[in-house]
């Protein structure tokens, strides 16, 4: 039975994936580091199916579709606000505060 | 005069005419052409009048039960209704109101020259506004008049007010907005622990008052938030800020209606609800002395800033927070005597206090300052207005005779059997009450002719005349023959008072507690 | 009529509005694909899918009219009259947002008639996400919702306002997303289950295990994002002020109101068991975003930002409905979330129409004097003030009274009373925009005088006040019908917890 | 005719009421205005002898019964009713008699006054709340009066407003009578909560049942009863209003100011004397109150040179000799002597009237712009106005103490009274010797007056001197009435001593019994004791009137402007003890001080409105200003605050 190791893997990058949200500054950093919480939540997901048969398992292709959508909504916006800034840099990111 | 009114089966629409009529003809000052506004809010005015005073013979003064009761659901399954009705604590002010709202319009009639139909309409919401909240018997019914008041209010002093009304206005609102927050916490609270008690879910106030002993265990907080609203709008000691500015900003069809109706509606909701809901906790000897003890503080602080202001209305209206202190200590000196007396400083207020707005009003007009020192021996050059102002300042004093004694002399003399000590202090306000008014006049219209400006001022036109003479006719038939009145509101206030007593030790004759026999 | 959704008609027939909704958002994708250039596609594009709106608010009225049930426990998307009612605000919340911006656009020199299929596709979203009675549909439904308002928050791409508007929502979004998605998997792994009611019974069959607790505590921080709850509500303000105006009246409506109805949902069906451990903790959200809502609201200049603190304010006032976890509770969600999404439309309606292309964000003191030139404009943003501020005489005050009754009906006072203080704050900074208009002196004649009202918008709003009017004075439609499906909702859900 | 006595009040407010229209309408109407004015107190004083008449046949008291006033529980039950008996009937006459007579003098004074129209307006005003003060059968009714006759003298000393020093003196006059009538009314309240009644005839009936004698009740009931007496009929320490009160016309000052208003004070406390018998302290405080402003009003009389002011002191004076009688328990004496002073000092006010109207039109004639009631700008009168001269020497020998005249007698009975009472406390021994010492003032400072403006030479100036003119006969002629009255008024209450029947002891008898029955009797000296009495009284008239004379004649007197400044215990005495500057500096100044400052700057506008309401908004404010700093904008705070509500939650749900 790997579930026990199994959840604990994936919080621990799950706490990475925050972490890295956190932390980094980069744009497009923080984005991977979003999508590393998903696939954190993916490996749950699947962990979880061991023991509760098939639901997880279709959870995560969902999570895998929405995160390809989002991924490309993502770089998409970040491309936008590169066009007006020359940065990733969430520092730059600061017209709207207040 | 009453088997006529039965015949037209006047009991049964009155009330709902006199609340709808407002509204109803709001929308035609508003879109009818601007010179036909105050023609129309004229008539409207009138109306209300003629048939408000109905009232005067239609009600049953000998029945102390509420009247004319009319119980339409409105959002039944949530116990709210449409329910209007009238006793002697209210009906008194409705005839008031009513009998102020052609005055109101007339002494508007020139004062407002611009934006007129939007002024209009707003005098006319707040009528609706000012009835409702003397007539509604449903809590919530009650709360909504009550705080849709504030709009015409705000606007009023906001858009006609003089150099300060943005200021003033926004205080008025926030503070009487802030004032009653708690009271519809309050409200909801009593109607879902008297529903649970009974059964009934109902914002009815007969149901709620019949079933207060339920209230009792939360008496404290329920009545804070009560007392915190009606504080503000009174406006007791220390919440009183307000009233100085609003009173002085507002054109004066604001300051009027606020002096006369709006003011009442505070000393009226302790009267009403706050005392009747959680009469254990409001007459206990702590509340009790500490509403009368601010009262008294009210009284005499007042008078004694009144005294030293430089603005004419600023002055009036400090002399109001001071004039309804009394108002505070009778409905708490918790004797019929008192409770009258109470009533009839509410009435007396309005007329004295309305009088001398319309007064300040008719030589703001004329002068465009409310400066004290910029005026000065005016009776040479209009001494009708100055008869006038004296009279009224005379019986804002409480000169015996005039109205304002009556109720003062009642309150003081009503309450002396519980409050002693307090009711001396308050006595004092006679010396003090003589010489902020007087001083007033004085420097107004007596003293040398100072200012050249105010040599063309002229005396009262005839429109300002037919103003202030039915004010100053009141005043003497109030002063000496306040039997009618008194006998309207007695059956009301002795059921209010009988009430009340079972949570109090009676007011007993000082001396059999004293006399140990002859020494 | 009772359906099964488990054969294909069933499957459309239950997820009808739906369906629609989204065949109409393709063929009108197809439509733009020829005709994207001009201003007058844009309106036309945004003409048709009004009717999408239209036929898919048809479908719900018939749904609801006929009763439309499940056979047996529902299954990924709820058949009741709360979701009905539901789909029907967010229907309405859409189809409002699309007038307002039909000629907005065209104004700012967005021509991408892409626009309203992407609205459209968020309402889609909304309506799955209010709808679901399964954490999948529920988690999809927010995706779809999501991934198209960060698109139109971004979507004024020459302002770099809207782009960094899009990106603090996308990237915090996600990472709420995140939070909410991992709260799925261990209320899944706590109890096997996605369906709601299923998950209630299960959970309130055993004793609360720190899987289950950690799950229901990351799907309330992923709610608590969206609503914008503090201190999840960061994002909020920044957000709303660079979105394009419609956007944001989009998002402060219907983006909440659908993550407040599924949460009510998910409260209701799926965690009734741990109402004693979630309470405290919207207690502490009610509080604290009813504060620091309204307080930092007052320190605002800018219209906009204003009404995004205000939002974040009355997204506090809802959690009050939500603890009280009672039949009144979920009807006064429902019955708050229609007054305030009505009055939040006009008045970003309104806003929308004195902003000018261009131009910097609307501040307050831009409005003085409004009323002198734009006497109705003033009178309308007037009355959405007021009713914002719950005063009587208008729907908020209605949906104010019903939503204090909630918590007060369990026997909670605090809760009120806190609410009423948080009130006592608004009124400082609704009145300053009142006073701003109505009597300051006029500043910006000229400017004033060049606002234009769209007609549709001038339409829309002035359906808008005239609905707050009507319905605060005679609530009584909307009352019964939200306390009637709040019955309903425990009634659905009851049966399996009891068993 | 005495059913009708509430005519006595109404034809005189039926003649304000008319006088007042004219004043707005037709002030021109002068004729009019004299036929009215004085008409309706010629009416009123008819009537008044006709219910005089009435009274006379029998010792009841008549209620009239109007309407009810304040008609609020069966407790109390205000009925705005009258009460016509043996004593309001003597001050019903003196008021409508002396009223009628000083309306007459008014028309001749007044004449050329602008405002003459609304002058009697007031007058008619003020003699009709007088009479309701007089008949009223219960204190609230009395008080209607009270106050109202407050309201005319505020009126009619600020007669002519324009003049700041006119209006200032009718504004104090009003306030220092309201802090009397805040005793009166709490008075009211107490005597209510005892005895359940405000009615004379119910405090007659009630009080010596129901309050102990001497008990603290009746003492606190007393003294407030006498705190609005000192208002209103000026004693110390209230008595500040009376003297600035002579900025009114003269008329006026006669009438109110002398003959009826301010004499109120002591019938409020005959009228009220059972209250007072029950507490002898408080008739040890206003005997020994009166005796102290009868001597130090008479001092200040002493170095005065308005010839109002010294009448107006001499009336202090004298008005504290009523309250020595009162106080005495000499009810009798109080209202004999405020009979026969009524007649002697309208008398002299109206002279003194006389005497101002002719310099005044003198001044006017050549333009002077002296003073015309500065007695340094006078002398020699007597040729130039007989008449006035020869009746105000017998009104001054009234007042001195003449025997004969009648202020002789009344002044005797009352030091009679007061030296009787020395039995029971040596405080009356005190007040008597001060009363004597008055009395001897009393006839100096008439002396000087007479002999200032009468004798000598005239030091206006020749051209003024030869305008001067007798009053016309429709003001002499009420002064020869007058002049009459004043001597044989002694008549009125003759004693036993010189064959006299003490007719108004009798008179008054069945109205002064409750109180008589609770005082031990007064026993007036008989005998050896009472001779002397007599002889040092006559003695004291002669010794003070020569003084007088001899005094004031024997040496020059300077012009107002070469007076010397005086010095010491002069200054003090022109200076009137500087009571008013004590008054203005401790009390009137601090107070406006202290509600400027501390209340409404400090505490009003500071306290509540900066500190309280502006306070807290600025708070909201500032936690919002602090909020919305907090909202930098950057991505990574407001990723961090969700963390950290991320770890609140989680904590507040797995750690619960």
């Amino acid at each position: 039975m790997l579930l026990g190791p199994s959840l604990a893997v994936s919080a621990i990058l799950f706490a990475i994936g925050v972490a890295g949200v956190l932390i980094r500054r980069n744009a497009i950093v923080v984005f991977m580091c979003v999508e590393l919480m998903l696939n954190a939540v993916n490996l749950t997901f699947v962990a979880l199916s061991e023991v509760h048969g098939m639901g997880g398992q279709i959870m995560v292709f969902f999570v895998m579709t929405v995160a390809a959508a989002e991924a490309a909504v993502g770089l998409a916006i970040i491309l936008a606000i590169f066009r007006h800034t020359q940065s990733v840099d969430l520092k730059s990111l600061n017209l709207l505060k207040g | 005069m009453q088997a006529f009114l039965a015949s037209i089966g006047y009991e049964h629409w009155i009330l709902h005419v006199l609340l709808a009529l407002p509204m109803a003809a709001l929308p035609l000052v508003l879109l009818l052409p601007v010179r036909f506004a105050r023609w129309i809010a004229l008539t409207v005015a009138l109306t209300e009048m003629i048939l408000g005073l109905g009232l005067w013979w239609a009600f049953d003064a000998s029945n102390p039960a509420l009247q004319f009761v009319t119980d339409v659901p409105w959002l039944e399954q949530f116990g709210i209704g449409y329910r209007v009705g009238v006793d002697g604590l209210s009906v008194m002010m409705v005839l008031l109101s009513v009998v102020m709202m052609p005055l109101v319009v007339w002494g508007s009639w020139k004062g407002i020259d611009t934006k007129q139909r939007g002024f209009y309409a707003l005098l006319l919401a707040l009528k609706t506004g000012m009835l409702g909240v003397f007539l509604a018997l449903d809590m919530f019914l009650f709360y909504m008049f009550w705080e849709l008041l504030l709009i015409p209010m705000y606007f009023t002093i906001g858009i006609w007010g003089s150099s300060n009304r943005l200021y003033a206005a926004t205080k008025f609102v926030i503070y009487t907005f802030v004032g009653s927050l708690l009271m519809l916490v309050a409200i909801l609270w009593m109607v879902k622990i008297v529903g649970d008690a009974t059964g009934t879910y109902s914002f009815a106030y007969t149901h709620l008052l019949a079933n207060s002993q339920a209230l009792a265990p939360y008496g404290s907080w329920l009545f804070v938030a009560f007392a915190l609203a009606f504080a503000v709008k009174v406006p007791i000691f220390p919440f009183h800020t307000w009233l100085p500015d609003a009173h002085t900003e507002a054109p004066t069809a604001g300051s009027v209606d606020l002096a006369v109706i709006l003011l009442k509606m505070g000393t009226y909701g302790f009267l009403r609800f706050a005392i009747p809901f959680f009469p254990a906790f409001a007459l206990s000897d702590a509340v009790g002395l500490t509403m009368a003890t601010l009262a008294v503080v009210g009284i005499i602080y007042a008078a004694l800033v009144a005294m030293v202001q430089p603005d004419l209305k600023r002055l009036v209206a400090y002399s109001s927070v001071s004039h309804l202190g009394f108002v505070i200590l009778g409905i708490w000196g918790s004797t019929v005597e008192s409770v009258q007396g109470a009533i009839m400083v509410m009435i007396s207020h309005g007329i004295s206090t309305g009088a001398l707005f319309f007064i300040i009003g008719m030589l703001y007009e004329r002068r465009h300052t409310r400066k004290i020192a910029d005026y000065g021996g005016l009776a040479r050059v209009a001494p009708l207005m100055a008869t006038a102002f004296v009279i009224t300042a005379f019986s804002s004093i409480g000169l015996p005779g005039l109205n304002g004694f009556v109720g003062e002399f009642l309150v003081l003399i009503g309450s002396f059997g519980r409050y002693p000590i307090l009711v001396v202090c308050a006595t004092t306000a006679v010396v003090f009450s003589a010489a902020y008014l007087l001083w007033a006049t004085q420097r107004v219209f007596f003293n040398r002719f100072t200012n050249p400006k105010n040599e063309g001022i002229g005396d009262l036109s005839g429109r300002e005349i037919a103003v202030l003479a039915p004010l100053i006719a009141a005043m003497i038939w109030i002063g000496l023959y306040p039997g009618p009145i008194l006998r309207r509101t007695e059956a009301s206030a002795r059921q209010y008072v009988e009430m009340v007593e079972s949570y109090l030790p009676p007011a007993e004759p000082i001396i059999a507690n004293r006399t140990g026999g002859q020494p | 009529m009772t359906i099964d959704p488990g054969t294909p008609l069933g499957a459309v027939l239950a997820l009808l509005p739906e369906v629609i909704l989204t065949g109409w958002a393709l063929v009108v994708l197809l439509l733009v694909a020829w005709r994207h250039k001009s201003a007058g596609d844009s309106r036309l594009v945004g003409n048709i899918s009004l009717i999408g709106f239209a036929l898919a608010l048809a479908a719900t009225g018939w749904m609801a009219s006929q009763g439309v049930a499940a056979e047996g426990l529902p299954q990924m998307i709820a058949l009741d009259g709360f979701r009905f009612a539901s789909d029907a605000l967010l229907l309405t919340i859409a189809a409002g947002v699309t007038i307002l911006s039909l000629r907005w656009l065209e104004r700012q020199g967005i021509l991408a008639p892409e626009y309203y299929v992407l609205i459209m596709l968020a309402t889609v979203g909304m309506m799955l996400l209010a709808g679901a009675v399964d954490l999948i549909t529920l988690f999809l439904g927010l995706e779809v919702m999501s991934i198209s308002v960060y698109v139109l928050a971004g979507y004024d791409r020459t302002r770099r306002a809207s782009a960094e508007a899009a990106l603090k929502y996308f990237l915090i979004g996600a990472f709420a997303s995140g939070f909410l998605l991992y709260g799925i998997a261990l209320i899944y792994g706590a109890t096997g289950q996605f369906n709601m009611t299923l998950i209630g019974a299960q959970l309130a069959a055993t004793e609360p295990t720190l899987m289950a607790r950690a799950g229901v505590a990351l799907m309330l921080i992923g709610f608590a994002f969206k609503v914008a709850a503090v201190p999840f509500h960061a994002w909020a303000p920044d957000v709303y002020e660079g979105a394009p105006t419609p956007v944001t009246a989009f998002m402060a409506s219907g983006v909440k109101a659908a993550a407040f109805l599924a949460l009510a949902r998910l409260l209701a069906e799926a965690f009734p068991g741990y109402v004693e451990l979630w309470r405290p903790v919207l207690f502490g959200l009610a509080v604290a975003t009813m504060l620091i809502g309204n307080l930092v609201a007052l320190a605002q200049q800018s219209m906009k930002r204003m009404l995004a603190y205000s939002a974040i304010g009355h997204a506090g006032y809802l959690f009050l409905a939500l603890w009280a976890h009672s039949d009144a509770g979920t009807a006064a969600v429902l019955v708050y979330l229609l007054a305030y999404s009505v009055t939040t439309v006009a008045a970003f309606g309104i806003l929308a129409s004195i902003e000018r292309a261009g131009a910097r964000t609307v501040l307050i003191s831009d409005l003085e004097g409004l009323y002198a030139v734009r006497p109705f404009a003033a009178l309308g943003m007037t009355i959405c003030m007021l009713s914002l501020l719950g005063f009587p005489g208008t729907f908020g005050f209605i949906s104010k009274w019903y939503l204090l009754s909630a918590p007060l009906g369990v026997g909670e006072v605090w809760l009120p009373i806190i609410a009423m203080v948080a009130s006592g704050i608004s009124i400082g900074y609704y009145l300053p925009v009142i006073l701003a208009m109505t009597l300051k002196p006029t500043r910006t004649r000229q400017a004033h005088q060049t606002i234009r009202f769209p007609r549709p918008a001038k339409f829309a709003v002035a359906l808008c006040v005239i609905a707050i009017l009507v319905l605060g004075i005679w609530p009584r439609p909307v009352l019964d019908f939200a306390s009637h499906e709040a019955v309903r909702l425990r009634q659905v859900a009851t049966p399996i917890l009891t068993r | 005719m005495a059913r009708f006595a509430w005519l006595t009040i109404l034809l005189p407010l039926l003649g304000a009421l008319a006088n007042g229209f004219l004043a707005a309408r037709r002030p021109s109407a002068k004729r009019l205005v004299s036929l009215i004015g004085p008409g309706v107190l010629l009416a009123a004083f008819a009537v008044a002898i006709g219910a005089a008449i009435e009274v006379a046949g029998t010792e009841e008291a008549i209620r009239i019964q109007l309407w009810t006033w304040m008609p609020v529980t069966e407790r109390l039950h205000i009925d705005l009713a009258l009460q016509l008996d043996r004593l309001s009937v003597v001050l019903l006459l003196v008021v409508t008699g002396v009223g009628s007579l000083i309306h007459l003098f008014s028309i001749g004074y007044m004449r050329s006054d602008p405002g003459y129209a609304r002058y009697f307006a007031y007058l008619n005003l003020f003699v009709a709340f007088m009479l309701i003060l007089v008949l009223g059968a219960s204190l609230p009714v009395s008080f209607i009066g009270w106050e109202g006759v407050g309201l005319c003298s505020y009126l009619l000393i600020g007669f002519w407003f324009e003049v700041d020093a006119n209006s200032d003196a009718g504004k104090k006059a009003f306030l220092a009578n309201r802090i009397g009538d805040f005793g009166v009314l709490v008075a009211m309240f107490l005597i209510w909560w005892t005895l359940g009644t405000l009615d004379y005839a119910g405090i007659d009936a009630t009080a010596a049942a129901t309050l102990p004698l001497g008990g603290t009740l009746a003492t606190v009931i007393a003294l407030l009863l006498f705190l609005g007496c000192t208002g209103k009929s000026a004693q110390i320490p209230l008595f500040v209003w009376l003297p600035d009160a002579m900025a009114g016309p003269t008329p006026v000052s006669a009438l109110i100011h002398a003959a009826t208003m301010v004499t109120a004070g002591v019938f409020l406390v005959v009228r009220t004397g059972v209250l007072f018998s029950l507490a002898p302290f408080a008739m040890e405080i206003v005997a020994i109150t009166g005796a102290l402003t009868a001597f130090f009003a008479a001092t200040i009389g002493l170095r005065q040179y308005d010839i109002k002011k010294v009448l107006a002191y001499s009336t202090v004076s004298q008005l504290g000799y009523m309250f020595l009688a009162v106080g005495s328990g000499a009810w009798t004496a109080g209202i004999f002597h405020l009979v026969t002073h009524a007649f002697f000092k309208a008398l002299l006010f109206l002279g003194a009237g006389s005497v101002i109207h002719a310099m005044h039109h003198a001044h006017h004639a050549v333009g002077a712009h002296d003073d015309a009631q500065d007695m340094r700008n006078m002398g020699g009168l007597r040729t130039a106005m007989p008449w006035t001269f020869r009746l105000m020497m017998i009104a001054t020998l009234a007042i001195a103490g003449v025997p004969g005249l009648s202020g002789f007698f009344s002044k005797d009975e009352i030091l009679a009274s007061a030296f009787a009472r020395g039995d029971h406390s040596t405080v009356y021994l005190v007040a008597w010797g001060l009363g004597v010492a008055a009395a001897l003032m009393t006839a100096y400072y008439m002396a000087r007056l007479m002999a200032m403006t009468f004798y000598g030479t005239f030091r206006g100036g020749g051209e003024v001197e030869g305008h001067l003119h007798e009053a016309p006969a429709v003001m002499t002629g009420p002064l020869v009435v007058l002049g009459g009255l004043s001597l044989v008024g002694g008549l009125l209450n003759l004693p036993a001593v010189v064959g006299g029947g003490q007719w108004l002891e009798h008179w008054l008898e069945p109205v002064l019994a409750p109180a008589n029955l609770l005082l031990d009797p007064l026993h007036l000296p008989h005998g050896t004791t009472e001779y002397l009495l007599l002889g040092g009284a006559i003695l004291i008239a002669v010794v003070g009137l020569t003084l007088g004379f001899r005094m004031t004649l024997g040496r020059p007197i300077p012009l107002p402007a070469d007076t010397p400044a005086p010095r010491g215990l002069a200054r003090l005495l022109e200076g009137k003890y500087f009571v008013d500057e004590f008054y203005q500096r401790v009390i009137v100044g601090p107070l406006v001080w202290f509600s400027k400052t501390v209340l409404w700057r400090g505490f009003d506008q500071f306290v509540i409105d900066r500190i309280a309401v502006a306070g807290s908004a600025r708070l909201a404010q500032g936690l919002g200003w602090l909020g919305s700093r907090l909202q930098t904008g950057q991505v990574a705070l407001y990723v961090s605050l969700f963390a950290v509500g991320a770890v609140l939650v989680l904590r507040a749900l797995i750690g619960g």
